[in-house]
């Protein structure tokens, strides 16, 4: 035989070809998927050092948001509560709770308990509670239901893609300033309408350039 | 990218170094205490702390005296949101006050405070830069005994023994006291120790203008003067606009009556006759080049002119040629404004000169008018250092206790001081650095800075502010009054008793309210009526001018006489005049550089008195000829790490005799070659209409004069409208500004802009987002000088924009050129677009070597830019952003002409940045921007840029033109 | 040569010194009736598509399409992400004008046409093809070299390997050769 | 190129002298060419490799060094933002353009003398795109963003590239260049690499170019759609080298900086880079003809050519020069004024005068039959060519620069060691991709050069 290469090579670089095609086609398809913020970034659910259950305080008791996060209106920054805050009730609440040993010692030694930070931005992110609260944007659609979560974990990409899309559309994200701490509000008609009609009313028109949140 | 948030990551680590255990353990005990529910002091630190985890903890670091906050400050504490407080800053004896903006308990950014006589609302380039001090990583941190770290407790068992007696050879030497608590704790340690001694001495002092009063009313008398009402000036030797105090509020009522809107409106005229070439001599309508020795003759001239001892009197030699033809233009038009002229002599002129001018001043009837008196009570300085130093020299000094200044370092070199402080039995040393005249003190003891520590403060005019603290002392220091009332049992020992005890008069709401204006309700000093003894003071004997080459010590406008040595910002910013950074030169006229074969780079060699100084020579067009200029503060040794071995020191050469002008120099070319680092190395226009200029008369005859014909401009495309909403624009009036350093400092402590180091200025690399562009004009020899503050102008069809290839930087439609650093790759592209030059390139990790402390200091409102981005002014956005989320907050639609201040603005002592929205035609900056002498730089580009500039305008005398 | 049985005759070849021989070959085949012929030369040969009667290749058509596409493609992207995806006021320009759109779109242009140019050429050929029965062939290696080859294919109706190849030699080739498919 | 081969109206004197020599047949043609690839390495290639591989790494550690410290480590400042990093990037690119246009535009033209040397200019063309394609990619402040310039759909940010900027046009032409100059080169080889396929004796050589060739017989089929191929890619290379020269040239035309903001920038720009381009090919072309015997292939012809070509284009290149400073004159602008008069008593006078004497004065040597056929003579001509175009880029972006609008804002630029050390390592890298293809690949088209020995024989 004086062919270098035998009958078959052409049917195995076919198969070769496709199979580079199909892996290189799949290998791009799955780092797309995975990349997305949606599903790199979400789901962080960090321990806390002090089991402490949003569920239990701001749902079935029922507490507002801003009793512990009292800045969230008036400050760029949601205060993390001091511990003075917890003590307020659970001197008489539970005041021998094993688990709020931890709290106690912090009060007890004036030091700080490390809580760990979940919803982090990139730090040439600037962005502000107050600008958005004042506006009618609820807790719950940047933070999700934390009324239901035991643990606090990141339900939303806080992508800079994720935050345009409402700065792009505000309407339906908005609602009367009153209302923001209420996570399950439900609105009797299209939110947008109401959305729309804030706007309005209060001249919200959400900056699309750089400067907005970039300074 | 790191930003200003990158604070509380270090602080995270910082958090595990041992002073920072140190202050949790100081800290926590004391606050530990009661939650009262509502904001008081202390839950308010712990609100901070527990809200930033350990970031909090420098908050903690306050002290738990009350203070309140501000007038522009929210009463209660909202964490993230900035507090502001008044406290006041002193050079010397004057004092500034201020309003300290703090984030989270850091002391972030420093302005003027606006109800204080000496500010006005603006801060000058030395206090813009005092917060950097206070982050200072190389500051006296401990007690040291003998150089190996001690404790406070120790001192006081040392102390409680050394001072029991009655202070037989103790001496006390401090700087200029301007803090009335303190002279009650002097007096009173002076009364405990009857046989001490106090000396106050300041490098830079007001020892001649004092003397000179003296002369001429028989008491030492402080001289006020009043620009407002003076139409014509005559500064001989005088830069009230740059260093010689207090230049704010002199700069402020100079600069209004150089602003115009019209050609009808009257300005003033400034006659200035000086050596160096001052910032004063910069604003002039007139200047006389001169060596400063001679001003006395000059003044003497004038007086005959002026005719001061009337017709039959020819006591004194007249002018003769140019200087002649000058001085009678000058003497006709003060002679012509009787009341509303003014005549000063600078601080550097001897006692004389004080005198002659006071007497002048007085037949101009200008006493009571443009110039008033207050009573002063005086020791000339130099003097009680002199005997000082000859009492060590004699052995009898067994105490000396040297609160604050650097005696070793700048006190006269005859007086030989390094050596007789050895004679000294026990050296007590209380200053903010470990310095020269630490190292050769036995007990050195910390200073607190004073944004750590309760003080107080007189200013110029007498008026009191209340130095109230930011933060607890970051390390042990204290401030000087609490040492001396450690020494001599004073009934109070803290800061803030001593501070309260002295105010005791002020009731509770008194006081609080001295707090929150900065000021105290104490009337400025009572004006005094003094009349000058013509007949005495002619009879003075007139100083000689200067034989061989005259020597005129300056204090620097970067470093002052040394104390800011170790403040990278200052050094930094180029000195407004020579544009030198990280050096002094000798500064001598083409004229004197040609005879003396010298050029700029080349080394000279100065001997006198038996002293040589090998410095090297910068040519200086405008100087006096057969005269040098060596500005103070260089060639520290013994100094932080900024501050080492950077530039030369002249005090070798500076004697008790003449400290200020010294004659009889001998002057030649040194071997060798020096580089210097210059931020702008071309001097010329180049006959480029970028600043504009007309005299008085002109602008009446041509008021367009400022609008360069050129062809309609358009676009090739449709263009985007900026007529809705706000439009922010900026307009610089180039008749008020002087060319002072303040606004670049204010900008780089707003935008948290790097320090490069003198090599990399060298290269090119320096990071200020506003040049002060300084331009000569006509001869060489006897120039005018021109300034123009530029940053971005904003343009609406930006250059830079177009060419980014990744839209990092884009426009607003409020019309900002916007720079967003994260979106940055760094290609420089847009800094070679730029027409004006005025993008700056993160070359290298300017931020690599800054210390964690000094990352306090960072603005947490504004991105630390890493290496390989780019950035520019972006008029201040954070604080645009910022007003705007107030206004909506407050449901105010509408922002406020004037509530937003770009930094440099704010701090401008001349009000010559006028920022505002350029859509509201009654903004401040509309208005402005209607004048004739509006015009924008590089307009026939049609960039269209939102910064415009207000043409200038000199007034000369018709006589003289 | 001498393999398994399953080898079939997959053609002969005629080896020929100069083209012109081989033209005046691949001319008399074809008007004696012979349609599956091919040329094996080591460089092209002008006139030997008239003589093997092929078409005129349609590779111009695809590369045109191709280079629409790219410029289709070009001004779509620079039209939906300035204009529409995020729209940013660039040095006071419109998001999208055909003006500064030129550059990139001429690019792409030249880009995808190249491609099809390249693919559509190796389509048109068949290529890559790593095994042709007439690599089987002792003087194919010529034809990468200096000979010039005629290949009649077994498929042709004409086909014969004796009478094919006898035929070739009275054409003035030098050596025929009947070659297999494996 | 066979239908080019024998039309007698395509027959120009071009042909006189023959342009393959020394009685070639088709078979010693192959032999000639391919022996090179199959014959054992001497020791010299070893030796020039081991220099070039050198340098080569040299490059690498100063991008490392420079990827982790910062741009600082280069001269540039404020106000000088670029200097060597686009000087080089203009450079190469311009040294590219010759292997594109002998390969396209000669071809269009019938000039069959090309075929000797197009397939070592192409070669030349690819291997100095890639060393431009670094610069750009390491002129940058933070490379690891490099991929920002591409539009690549994003996720995350929602941000796209700004279409506005020259530089962005620059990506895509560059990229563009890189990828048909890579094809067209290919193309080219198809047949050659079949030639070397045939020729190989064993196994491992027959394997891999017997991939690389695709298959290819040299099918009369094969050969039609091939050249109509050929003839499209040549068609579509020759408006594309135009444009990227062009488009690099916008890079400055389209600024506002006076110097830069020029309209005769692209005409200019194109007839300087095929000058340099030229040069290189000279350069290197004496070299392998007299290292790999090739005299017979490579005859005096095609270097005199060359040399035309160089003197052609570089008088143009001089013209613009002369426009330059007239415009600047004519124009009354001042500050256009001022920068030619800069320019020319300025403080980087020394280099636009080393530019001048490089491309302008120096080729008009080549009016000289004596010089243009001398091998010494124009091969010190085409490095002093080479030498001044890289100073052409010099000038136009760092004399721009340094002195525009504001006086205040004037600064100097001076290299670095880093500067120097850079450029050294991709010259480095350049070479060392030629030498590579001189040992492995067939460094003239085998094929063409038959179809032109044909044409010959064929009595014309």
């Amino acid at each position: 035989m004086n062919a270098i290469f035998p009958k078959s090579a052409d049917r195995v670089f076919r198969f070769a070809v496709a199979g580079l095609v199909v892996t290189a086609g799949a290998a791009a398809g799955l780092y797309a998927y995975f990349s997305h913020p949606k599903v790199l970034d979400t789901g962080y659910t960090p321990v806390q050092p002090v089991a402490y259950s949003h569920k239990l305080h701001a749902g079935n008791l029922g507490m507002d948001c801003r009793y512990c996060h009292f800045t969230v209106e008036k400050s760029a920054f949601a205060a993390i509560p001091p511990t003075e805050v917890c003590m307020n009730c659970h001197v008489r609440v539970k005041p021998q709770s094993p688990q709020l040993q931890r709290v106690r010692d912090s009060y007890a030694r004036g030091e700080p308990i490390p809580w760990v930070k979940v919803h982090r931005l990139p730090d040439y992110v600037y962005f502000n509670h107050q600008a958005h609260v004042s506006a009618g944007v609820s807790c719950v659609s940047c933070h999700g239901r934390v009324d239901q979560m035991i643990e606090v974990k990141q339900v939303e990409p806080l992508s800079m893609a994720w935050c345009l899309d409402c700065h792009r559309n505000p309407a339906p994200k908005l609602r009367p300033v009153e209302l923001v701490t209420k996570l399950d509000w439900q609105p009797d008609r299209d939110p947008a309408d109401i959305g729309r009609e804030i706007m309005r009313t209060k001249q919200i028109h959400p900056p699309l350039t750089c400067s907005g949140c970039h300074r | 990218m790191r930003t200003g948030k990158t604070y509380w990551r270090s602080l995270d680590e910082l958090a595990r170094t041992p002073e920072f255990e140190q202050w949790l353990h100081r800290e926590f005990p004391e606050n530990a205490s009661e939650w009262t529910g509502k904001a008081s002091r202390r839950n308010l630190l712990k609100l901070m702390a527990a809200s930033f985890g350990l970031a909090g903890l420098v908050a903690c670091r306050r002290p738990v005296e009350r203070i309140l906050p501000a007038a522009k400050g929210v009463e209660e504490y909202v964490p993230g949101n900035p507090m502001y407080y008044a406290t006041a800053f002193s050079l010397g004896a004057a004092a500034y006050g201020l309003h300290v903006e703090a984030h989270d308990g850091r002391p972030t950014k420093i302005e003027g405070n606006p109800q204080h006589p000496a500010s006005r609302g603006a801060a000058g380039s030395f206090a813009q830069a005092s917060i950097l001090g206070l982050y200072d990583p190389d500051r006296a941190k401990w007690v040291r005994k003998d150089g190996r770290r001690s404790s406070w407790e120790e001192f006081e068992k040392f102390a409680a023994g050394r001072f029991a007696g009655q202070g037989a050879g103790l001496r006390f030497l401090s700087g200029e006291i301007g803090s009335p608590s303190l002279e009650a704790v002097k007096k009173h340690a002076l009364q405990r120790f009857p046989q001490a001694r106090w000396v106050e001495f300041e490098p830079v002092s007001q020892d001649e203008p004092m003397a000179g009063a003296q002369l001429a009313f028989g008491q030492p008398v402080r001289a006020h003067y009043h620009f407002e009402k003076a139409d014509v000036i005559l500064a001989l030797d005088c830069d009230f606009l740059g260093l010689d105090a207090p230049t704010l509020s002199y700069t402020r009522e100079f600069a209004r009556r150089r602003k115009i809107g019209t050609p009808q409106d009257r300005m003033n005229r400034l006659y200035v006759a000086e050596a160096n070439y001052s910032l004063t001599g910069a604003a002039a309508d007139h200047r006389l080049r001169l060596r400063a020795s001679e001003v006395a003759a000059l003044l003497a001239e004038l007086a005959a002119e002026l005719k001061v001892f009337g017709e039959t009197l020819r006591v004194l030699p007249a002018a003769s040629g140019a200087r002649r033809k000058w001085l009678a233009a000058v003497a006709r038009d003060l002679a012509a404004h009787k009341g509303r002229c003014l005549v000063l002599a600078g601080p550097r002129q001897p006692a004389v000169v004080h005198a002659w001018v006071h007497l002048i001043n007085q037949l101009l009837g200008n006493a009571g008018a443009t110039v008033t008196y207050t009573a002063a009570t005086w020791t000339p300085q130099t003097q009680a250092l002199k005997e000082l130093a000859s009492e060590m020299a004699a052995g009898q000094v067994s105490t000396l206790v040297i609160l604050g200044g650097n005696p070793v370092y700048n006190a006269p070199a005859d007086l030989d001081f390094a050596s007789h402080i050895k004679k000294v039995e026990c050296v007590i040393r209380h200053g903010l650095e470990e310095d020269e005249t630490a190292a050769l003190a036995h007990w050195t003891l910390p200073e607190a800075h004073y944004l750590e520590t309760w003080g107080d403060a007189r200013a110029w005019d007498g008026t009191c502010s209340i130095q109230q603290p930011l933060v607890a002392p970051i390390y042990e220091g204290r401030s000087a009054a609490e040492v001396v009332a450690l020494l001599s049992g004073y009934p109070h020992r803290r800061a803030y008793d001593i501070v309260r005890n002295f105010w005791s008069a002020l009731s509770e709401p008194q006081w609080r309210k001295a707090l929150h204006d900065g000021v105290t309700p104490t009337p400025p000093s009572a004006e005094l009526k003094v009349t000058a003894d013509a007949r005495r003071i002619q009879g003075l004997p007139l100083p000689p001018p200067a034989t061989g080459v005259e020597i005129n010590f300056q204090p620097d406008a970067g470093v002052w006489d040394g104390r800011f040595a170790n403040n990278g910002w200052l050094q930094e910013a180029p000195d407004p005049m020579t544009k030198l950074t990280w050096d002094n030169a000798a500064l001598l006229s083409p004229a004197t550089a040609r005879s003396l074969g010298v050029n700029t780079g080349d080394m000279i060699s100065i001997q006198r008195e038996g002293r040589e100084l090998k410095i090297p020579a910068m040519i200086l067009p405008g100087h006096a000829d057969n005269s040098i200029t060596l500005p103070l503060g260089y060639g520290r040794t013994r100094c932080g790490r900024v501050g080492r071995g950077v530039g030369h020191n002249v005090y070798p050469l500076r004697t008790s005799g003449a400290m200020s002008i010294a004659a009889g120099g001998k002057v030649s070319k040194a071997p060798g070659r020096y580089k210097f680092s210059l931020t702008q190395d071309h001097h010329s226009m180049e006959g480029r209409p970028i600043v504009r200029e007309a005299t008085l008369e002109e602008y009446r005859k041509h008021p367009h004069f400022a609008h360069e014909p050129h062809q309609e401009l358009f676009s090739l495309y449709p263009e985007h409208s900026y007529d809705k909403g706000n439009q922010w624009g900026m307009v610089v009036d180039l008749n008020a500004c002087i060319g002072c350093n303040a606004c670049l400092l204010a900008c780089q402590a707003e935008n948290n802009i790097p320090i490069v180091g003198k090599k990399e200025v060298a290269r090119g690399r320096e990071m200020h987002w506003i040049r002060l562009d300084r331009y000569f004009s006509g001869p060489e020899e006897d120039p005018e000088v021109v300034y123009q503050p530029m940053a971005c102008q904003q343009c609406e069809n930006a250059p830079c924009e177009n060419v980014c290839p990744v839209a990092a930087t884009a426009h607003s439609p409020e019309g900002l050129n916007e720079m967003a650093y994260n979106r940055c790759i760094g290609t420089r592209y847009c800094a070679n677009n730029c027409p004006y030059k005025v993008r700056r390139f993160n070359f290298l990790e300017w931020h690599k070597d800054i210390d964690q402390l000094q990352r306090m200091q960072f603005n947490p409102d504004v991105t630390v830019r890493m290496r390989g981005v780019m950035e520019k002014c972006n008029y201040c956005v954070q604080r645009i952003q910022e007003a705007k989320i107030k206004a909506k907050a407050e449901g105010r639609r509408p922002i406020r002409d004037g509530e937003i201040l770009t930094a440099c603005q704010q701090t401008c002592p001349a009000e010559a940045i006028v920022f505002g929205n350029i859509n509201d035609p009654n903004s401040k900056v509309s208005q402005l921007r209607k004048q004739d002498r509006n015009y924008a730089v590089l307009a026939e580009l049609n960039v269209k840029p939102r910064t415009t500039y207000l043409a200038k305008v000199r007034n000369p005398n018709p006589e003289l033109v | 040569m001498s393999q398994a049985t399953n080898q079939t005759v997959a053609g002969v070849l005629g080896d020929f010194a100069t083209p012109e021989a081989l033209l005046a070959a691949v001319g008399e085949l074809r008007s004696r009736g012979y349609q599956k012929l091919d040329a094996l030369t080591p460089f092209p040969i002008h006139g030997m598509d008239e003589a093997l009667g092929a078409k005129p290749s349609r590779l111009g058509y695809l590369v045109a399409l191709g280079g629409a596409a790219g410029a289709g493609a070009a001004l779509l992207l620079q039209w939906w992400t300035g204009a529409v995806d995020y729209p940013l006021v660039i040095g006071g320009k419109p998001f999208f004008a055909f003006e500064f759109s030129i550059p990139i779109t001429f690019e792409l242009t030249v880009l995808l046409a190249s491609f099809t140019a390249v693919l559509g050429m190796l389509a048109l050929n068949g290529l890559p093809r790593f095994y042709h029965p007439v690599m089987n062939a002792e003087r194919f290696r010529g034809a990468t070299n200096d000979r010039f080859l005629l290949v009649v294919d077994a498929a042709d109706p004409l086909f014969d390997p004796e009478r094919t190849a006898a035929l070739l030699h009275s054409l003035g080739c030098e050596h025929t050769e009947v070659y297999k498919d494996e | 190129m066979a239908d080019l081969a024998i039309r007698p109206q395509d027959i120009d004197a071009e042909l006189n002298p023959p342009l393959v020599t020394g009685g070639l047949t088709y078979a010693s043609i192959t032999e000639k060419i391919s022996a090179i690839t199959e014959s054992k390495t001497p020791r010299a290639w070893y030796i020039a490799i081991g220099v070039t591989g050198a340098l080569t790494a040299v490059l690498g550690l100063m991008i490392a060094y420079l990827v982790f410290t910062g741009i600082g480590v280069w001269g540039n400042n404020s106000p000088v933002g670029w200097a060597w990093d686009i000087t080089n990037f203009v450079f190469w690119i311009g040294i590219g353009h010759a292997g594109t246009l002998i390969s396209a535009i000669l071809f269009l033209f019938r000039q069959r003398w090309r075929t000797s040397i197009n397939r070592a200019a192409e070669a030349m063309t690819l291997f100095a795109v890639a060393c431009a394609g670094i610069f750009p990619l390491i002129h940058v402040g933070r490379p690891w963003r490099a991929y920002w310039l591409f539009p690549i759909p994003n996720t995350d940010l929602n941000m796209w590239q700004n279409f506005r900027s020259p530089l962005l046009w620059d990506v895509f032409a560059v990229s563009t260049y890189a990828t048909v100059s890579a094809l067209f080169w290919y193309v080219g080889l198809i047949p050659d690499l079949a030639t070397l396929r045939d020729r190989a004796r064993n196994k491992i050589r027959q394997w891999i170019f017997g991939i690389l060739s695709l298959g290819w017989r040299g099918s009369a089929h094969h050969w039609k759609h091939y050249e109509m191929a050929y003839l499209i890619l040549a068609g579509l290379s020759t408006p594309l080298v135009l444009s990227v020269h062009t488009i690099v040239s916008f890079d400055f035309a389209v600024s506002v900086i006076p110097g830069w903001h020029t309209t005769i920038f692209p005409p200019y720009f194109v007839a300087g880079a095929i000058f340099s381009g030229f040069a290189m090919v000279i350069t290197l072309m004496v070299i392998a003809r007299q290292t790999l015997h090739l005299e017979d292939l490579i005859t005096m012809k095609h270097l005199e050519n060359m040399c035309k070509v160089i003197l052609a284009t570089g008088s143009i290149v001089g013209y613009a020069y002369a426009v330059e400073f007239f415009t600047a004159f004519f124009s009354g602008n001042p500050y256009e004024r001022f920068t030619f008069i800069n320019r020319a008593v300025g403080p980087y006078a020394w280099a636009v005068w080393t530019m001048f004497t490089c491309n302008v004065f120096a080729p008009q040597l080549f009016w000289f039959k004596k010089i243009r056929t001398s091998i010494p003579a124009m091969f010190a001509i085409s490095i002093v060519v080479n030498i001044g175009m890289w100073f052409e880029r010099f000038v136009i972006i760092v004399t721009s620069l340094h002195r525009d609008y504001l006086p205040a804002s004037w600064g100097y630029f001076r290299p670095t060691a880093i500067d120097v050390l850079t450029f050294a390592g991709s010259i480095g890298l350049f070479l060392t991709l030629f030498l590579l293809f001189a040992r492995f690949l067939p460094i003239i088209a085998v094929s063409e050069v038959k179809s032109v020995l044909h044409a010959q024989e064929s009595g014309h």
